[in-house]
């Protein structure tokens, strides 16, 4: 029992966490179309902003400035970049995203230095708050959560409530329409990318002091926020946090499964030989490559994701 | 004569609370022209997608000389002899005028997906691309990108695209929309020409154009057949006066 | 036949004074040494901490003109960690008429060099080149795989092992033990060694978990802290670097699991700064560390701090290049040939003891320190104020273990 | 239309149209290259770097008869090039073994395990267009490379498969052990590769790839099934990936996990798009110059990566035709003699641009050398000048270069591209 309120509180911290991190994704990807591969450069530089301005003043304006910081950056790739590849076609886009992402990953081990920056949790919240089975969790956990699910609120209050969001969806399926009630369709976008990145950044504050500020943590976070935001449905704000909870939930549980490939198979009846190397192979081995099984698997069988409206 | 070259059977579609078409039959004879006309939102252009599988129908049953298709991807439709052209011009804009043609006619001069063949070794396909580009007046353009081309000769393009792969049934959304007078009169002459022994279903505007072409026209409304029959008897029908054609029949008559 | 090493010399200036004075003669022979490891890319931090050491032990031997009239050139080549990149490196290296070789980071980039290198050797033996490894340490390499021309001076894994498991089982307060690594043949090889070692070799010792996760794919290690704690670990025995490594020590400390590490890479600066004061308690294996009482190296590695503004890690970068020194001093030769025949089987001092090279494998064998993370030590890490604390020492003969290596001497 | 996939608009319109006697020309002068180089470079380096070319070539085309001729980006590519070279290499082990069997042919074996590769991660795929299939090959990629790590019974772990070349059974005397012997082996591959797949172009199959990447519902009602198109594109891609990955697998003797990862299918895409997608040529031109960036920029400056990756930001912002494209535009202008309209607004814009690019070059310099200066290592000389990177002022110098140059290059940029754009229509109507 205890054991299996373990794997749901951890599993509920990991997939709140993988939410914060593709939140701002999601509302690209949803209300332009447009897959930004950089999103998780924006996330690294959201740390390295809140390391630096930490280190001045401290933690909680880093809070505030950092994902500012990193908003603004994404307005001026908006305005000066994506824009001009805009009638190239989506491909144009996500292929500037990804050059975007190089170069972001080559210029902030120039500007901070190639290893770990010493970005820490603020005393403060650096204490444990409640045990479970032993296990403690820091008070600075239950902020994270806090933080996402607060992020979900906002965001979908922002979107499905308000005049704003109307704007904003209609901006993406009839831009002819919404330019002729007046509105400034690209403006909009820039916002919007805008609003995404520095989404991004916040998740870049928060996390970066308990998961490490490296130059290398956009690489390792890009592919599971691609997962989130693909198996949410590209774009549904609820969509993503399901995806995430259920990665969470599912990666969590994995771990806890010792039992050989081989035999589980077998007991299904398929037949892998439990000493071959395939069959070796436990399902906690496998559990950090479960997000993307599940990736694959529901991009061929349903491209629309759990709570899609778009098919591509 | 044998099972009609397509007939409707009861078709109905909605999106969503909206009902676009409701119990749609209809037969056309084998080797006949037939416009389909009717108001903006009449679902024509819904019709045209149920019955070559762009859409799944609600309810309704869509046969092709006698053989039921109804469910069929619209590549497999388009095997069993059923070409169409769009509303909205769709062409390879990046591919040349001939590229265009043959990439249409590779399926009826049995290419297949074949990559051990070269393409220009189909000398008969080649042929035939040449004379079509020619009948299209397309011939000086033969080695420009469809989209560079100008509006009515990417109409011309459309309308070839259809009729070049040897369908005998083959239906063309509005063939002549932004056409000048001149360009319409030689579409229609290559029309008369191209469909001689195949079905021609079209969706038209011009009334000029259908009464011009058509052996047989049905009225399209608020989702349901209002008429159906020969030129005179639709001309004549009062339901349609009153549904459809109002001040422009005046001037018809 | 023994021989002894320049090493005694703890400055320049006395190596200058003990070898280089008597010497009149002009060094008039340079030997290049191409240095392939990572100048670009994530990795490029741990090959300029690579190249500043081997410029300063480079420096060193050639002040005290320990290769007799000899003096060695560092050409630095940039691999990014690719095995297709260093054998390009390689080609370049053999193709500058460059007769020897060093590298350190990926057991796979080593695995291809010295593939490429005994290849090499047997279709052009007049370009012969010498692979000296100082940091890739899969077992492999002196063993299955090995190569008569390849030369290793850090201790393989399953060496290092064996001190930490035979300091492990020699605790008498350590009862359960988890097994946990990065999932790739260097974090396979160290939970075989761990099983092997360990494992039932004292009745209330026995191991109660192995954990392999993908290398750099977890970002939150909680629930395998989770599950470590349900199987009532009080060690655990762990090859993870980098970041994994210290987000698993992280995890641990923030969810008050009490367990002791016992790792290989702790010792890294970046991976002490990161993982901050958790990490107190934890244990490493190396072959020296800055508190390990050997005044020599204290002089250098001050020396080298003067000069660098980084702290001094590989020790044996410093013993290797001496060693290389030592072999063409004493046969009068830069011939790869001739040096690797001098190197198998050379004994020799250290300041921290007797050291040598097994003639059976090409494998130094050196002393092994297993060291904690404590407060109050005379060096520490800059920003976390905890410095290594030798716990247990290992002689260099008690580091050797059977090889299955079957290797002959060309020529 | 959405799913629509559009490649960049100024992207070549006109299909390649070589009459044969052009094409046996360009194929000649290709093969002629190809047998004089080594003779030309005939340094081992050189030797070693011409047999990455030959690799790279072969890689990059396949890696565009997805992206520029089927309109589909696949961020997994490297999957089949990695697993091809496994393939090749389990077969060389046996060759070394005893088995009896020429050398020279165990490229097909990669040609095998990249197609039996693409089979599974095709059937996912392809039945998805445009944006859908990016990241769908992007999660099979990160299952593949995960796969791979986790069976070192299979793929070797870190220390990977390696065997002998030179192991076999010599043929006619050539045991392919020196590096000329193999240059000349992996230059046929390339030959014979590089020509089946322009063969390709030219098969039903291949236009019918074009007519799917412009406009994949119209294929559709054209009798021809979009997603099985994709299909057997993506098929035979794989299967010259793996012939790529083969031809690697004899050059270096050994495969590594690093083959099939993301650094892998990132480097093919970086080649081709620089190269240009829009031509059958483009890759040649892309593998070749990459190749050739990689590692001499690399033994100039630390800072290669960044300008690679300025480099392809550069491309798809203001030229995604990459440089074939950027010939192919010009080219038709040339022929027609209008060349002598463009070199006046050219010539004015070619100063700002060199600007722009000193200043670039500068600042990148100053960042990179900064690093190494902190590290204790020397800045040394850039444009014959000693840096001293701490020195604020000198930042100014390269700052000053860069934004000069980047406002003339705003003002003179509009004039030169409407001269081109002017002397391109001309040209159109002139021909027409």
């Amino acid at each position: 029992m205890q054991e299996i309120l373990l794997i749901l509180l951890n599993g509920l911290v990991y997939g709140l966490l993988l939410f914060m991190l593709s939140s701002g994704l999601t509302l690209i990807v949803g209300m332009m179309g447009v897959l930004n591969f950089a999103h998780a450069s924006f996330y690294m530089l959201g740390a390295y902003f809140a390391y630096t301005v930490s280190v001045g003043i401290g933690f909680w304006p880093a809070l505030v400035i950092a994902p500012l910081l990193v908003g603004v950056l994404g307005v001026a790739v908006e305005r000066y970049g994506l824009r001009a590849v805009h009638h190239h076609g989506k491909l144009a886009e996500l292929l500037f995203t990804v050059g975007l992402a190089f170069v972001i990953g080559e210029v902030v081990p120039l500007v901070w230095g190639r290893t770990a920056v010493p970005y820490r949790v603020p005393a403060a919240l650096d204490v444990p708050a409640f045990a479970l089975g032993g296990i403690q969790y820091q008070a600075y956990r239950l902020f994270m959560m806090a933080v996402s699910v607060a992020i979900f609120a906002g965001l979908y209050a922002a979107l499905a409530r308000t005049r704003l969001g109307l704007v904003i969806r209609a901006a993406l399926t009839h831009p002819e329409m919404v330019a002729m009630l007046g509105h400034n369709v690209p403006r909009v976008f820039t916002l919007v990318f805008g609003a995404g990145c520095a989404l991004a950044g916040l998740a870049g504050v928060i996390g970066g002091n308990v998961f490490t500020t490296t130059p290398g943590m956009a690489e390792s976070l890009g592919p599971i926020v691609f997962a989130v935001v693909i198996m949410g449905g590209l774009g549904s704000i609820p969509g993503a946090l399901i995806a995430s909870l259920v990665i969470g939930f599912i990666q969590t549980a994995s771990v806890t499964l010792d039992a050989p490939l081989g035999t589980v198979l077998g007991r299904i009846g398929l037949p892998l030989d439990p000493h071959g190397a395939l069959g070796q192979l436990t399902i906690a081995h496998a559990a950090p490559a479960v997000p993307y099984l599940l990736l694959v698997l529901m991009l061929a069988l349903n491209p629309r994701g759990l709570m899609g409206a778009r098919a591509d | 004569m044998s099972a009609p070259a397509l007939s409707l059977r009861g078709l109905h579609k909605s999106f969503g609370a909206t009902s676009i078409l409701r119990d749609v039959s209809l037969d056309i004879p084998a080797g006949t022209r037939h416009a389909i006309i009717g108001p903006n939102g009449a679902g024509k252009s819904t019709l045209f997608h149920l019955i070559t599988g762009r859409l799944r129908l609600d309810r309704g049953s869509v046969w092709l000389a006698g053989d039921d298709i109804t469910g069929q991807s619209p590549h497999a439709i388009f095997r069993r002899g059923l070409a169409r052209s769009f509303q909205v011009t769709s062409l390879f804009p990046r591919l040349s005028v001939f590229e265009n043609l043959r990439i249409a006619g590779m399926r009826a001069a049995g290419c297949g997906h074949a990559f051990w063949r070269r393409i220009d070794g189909f000398r008969d396909l080649t042929a035939r691309i040449e004379e079509m580009l020619a009948l299209l007046d397309l011939g000086p353009r033969r080695d420009v990108a469809a989209g560079a081309l100008a509006y009515a000769e990417q109409r011309a393009l459309e309308i070839g695209l259809a009729l070049v792969g040897g369908a005998h049934t083959i239906l063309l959304d509005e063939p002549t929309a932004g056409m000048s007078r001149a360009e319409t009169e030689r579409a229609v002459a290559l029309l008369r020409r191209l469909s001689a022994g195949r079905t021609l279903v079209m969706i038209e505007h011009d009334l000029s154009v259908v009464f011009d072409l058509a052996d047989a026209i049905t009225v399209l409304a608020d989702g349901g057949v209002v008429a159906s029959g020969p030129p005179e008897a639709v001309r004549g029908d009062a339901r349609v006066r009153a549904a459809y054609l109002g001040a422009a029949a005046e001037v018809l008559t | 036949m023994n021989f002894t090493k320049a090493v005694v010399l703890g400055t320049v200036a006395a190596g200058a004074l003990f070898a280089g004075k008597a010497m009149t003669a002009r060094a008039d022979e340079v030997v290049r040494i191409a240095y392939i490891d990572p100048m670009s890319g994530p990795f490029a931090s741990t090959g300029r901490l690579g190249e500043q050491h081997f410029r300063f032990a480079i420096d060193r031997v050639n002040a005290a003109h320990a290769a007799g009239n000899r003096t060695f050139e560092l050409v630095v080549m940039d691999n990014e960690v690719s095995p297709e990149k260093s054998l390009t490196m390689f080609r370049k290296a053999v193709d500058d008429g460059i007769h020897y070789i060093t590298q350190g980071n990926g057991s796979s980039v080593a695995f291809a060099l010295s593939d490429a290198t005994a290849k090499n050797n047997r279709r052009d033996p007049d370009h012969a080149v010498l692979y000296l490894n100082y940091a890739a340490v899969d077992p492999a390499l002196t063993n299955e795989k090995c190569n008569w021309w390849h030369f290793r001076f850090d201790a393989d894994s399953d060496m290092k092992m064996k001190a930490l498991a035979d300091y492990i089982v020699a605790s008498p307060n350590i009862h359960k033990v988890y097994v946990f690594n990065q999932d790739y043949s260097f974090g396979q090889s160290v939970e075989k060694a761990a099983i092997a070692m360990i494992g039932g070799k004292r009745p209330d010792l026995q191991i109660v978990g192995t954990e392999r996760v993908p290398l750099g794919k977890v970002t939150d290690f909680t629930p395998y802290i989770a599950k470590m704690r349900a199987a009532g670990a009080d060690a655990v025995v762990t090859g993870a670097w980098g970041t994994d490594l210290t987000l698993l020590v992280k995890a641990a400390a923030d969810t008050g699991f009490p367990a002791t590490f016992f790792t290989y890479y702790l010792g890294a600066r970046e991976t002490v700064q990161a993982v901050g004061m958790a990490g107190k308690g934890d244990a490493q294996i190396s072959e020296w560390h800055e508190n390990v009482d050997a005044p020599e190296i204290d002089r250098m590695a001050a020396e080298f701090k003067a000069k660098y503004n980084e702290n001094f890690y590989y020790w044996r970068v410093v013993d290797m290049i001496d060693t290389l020194a030592a072999a063409m001093k004493k046969v009068d030769s830069s011939d790869p040939l001739k040096v690797g025949k001098a190197l198998a089987g050379m004994k020799f001092q250290t300041p921290l003891g007797a050291e040598e090279i097994r003639a059976d494998n090409h494998q130094l064998l050196q002393p092994m320190y297993v060291s904690i993370l404590a407060p109050d030590m005379p060096h520490m890490f800059p920003g976390v104020p905890l410095g290594f604390k030798t716990i247990k020492r290992f002689d260099a003969e008690e580091t050797r273990l059977p090889t299955t290596c079957a290797m002959k001497a060309p020529g | 239309m959405p799913g629509e996939t559009q490649l960049p608009a100024s992207v070549s319109v006109r299909p390649a149209r070589w009459s044969g006697r052009g094409a046996i020309l360009s194929w000649g002068i290709a093969i002629v290259i190809a047998l004089i180089a080594p003779h030309l470079m005939a340094s081992g380096f050189g030797l070693s770097l011409l047999c990455r070319m030959a690799i790279a070539i072969v890689f990059a085309l396949s890696f565009n008869m997805l992206l520029g001729q089927g309109g589909m980006l696949d961020f997994g590519h490297a999957v089949f090039f990695g697993l091809g070279g496994f393939a090749t290499m389990h077969l060389l082990k046996l060759v070394d073994a005893g088995l009896v069997l020429p050398v020279v042919i165990l490229p097909l074996a990669g040609a095998l395990g990249g197609g039996l590769a693409a089979l599974p991660a095709g059937w996912l795929a392809t039945r998805r267009e445009g944006t859908s299939f990016a990241m769908i090959t992007l999660g099979i990629a990160e299952l593949a490379v995960a796969l791979v790590v986790m069976i070192p019974q299979w793929f070797g772990g870190e220390e990977g498969v390696s065997g002998d070349r030179s192991g076999g059974v010599a043929l006619f005397g050539f045991d392919f052990g020196s590096a000329l012997q193999i240059y000349y082996v992996l230059a046929a591959w390339a030959v014979i590769a590089a020509a089946l797949m322009w063969g390709v172009t030219r098969t039903p199959l291949g236009r019918l790839g074009n007519a799917v990447r412009d406009n994949p519902l119209r294929v559709d009602f054209l009798g021809y099934d979009p997603a099985r198109i994709r299909f057997l594109t993506f098929l035979l891609a794989g299967i010259f990936a793996g012939v790529a990955g083969g031809m690697q697998a004899l050059n270096d003797e050994i495969m590594t996990v690093s083959n099939i990862g993301s650094a892998a299918s990132g480097a093919v895409l970086l080649m081709t798009y620089i190269g240009g997608v829009g031509t059958f040529s483009g890759p040649v031109i892309g593998a070749v110059l990459v190749t050739l960036l990689q590692v001499a920029l690399g033994t100039v400056t630390d800072a290669w990566q960044l300008y690679s990756g300025l480099i392809f930001i550069v491309m798809v912002l203001w030229a995604p035709g990459g440089i074939s494209g950027i010939v192919q535009s010009h080219a038709p202008i040339l022929r027609a003699g209008r060349g002598a309209r463009l070199l006046g607004p050219y010539l004015a814009l070619a100063p700002a641009m060199l600007l722009t690019l000193a200043g670039t070059v500068g600042l990148a310099e100053l960042a990179y050398r900064l690093q190494a200066v902190r590290g204790g290592a020397k800045a040394g000389r850039l444009f014959g000048l000693t840096v001293t990177p701490t020195d604020p002022w000198q930042w100014l110098i390269p700052l000053a270069l860069f934004i000069l140059g980047a406002v003339l290059v705003h003002r003179l940029a509009p004039p030169a591209r409407a001269a081109w754009q002017d002397a391109a229509a001309q040209t159109a109507r002139g021909g027409a």
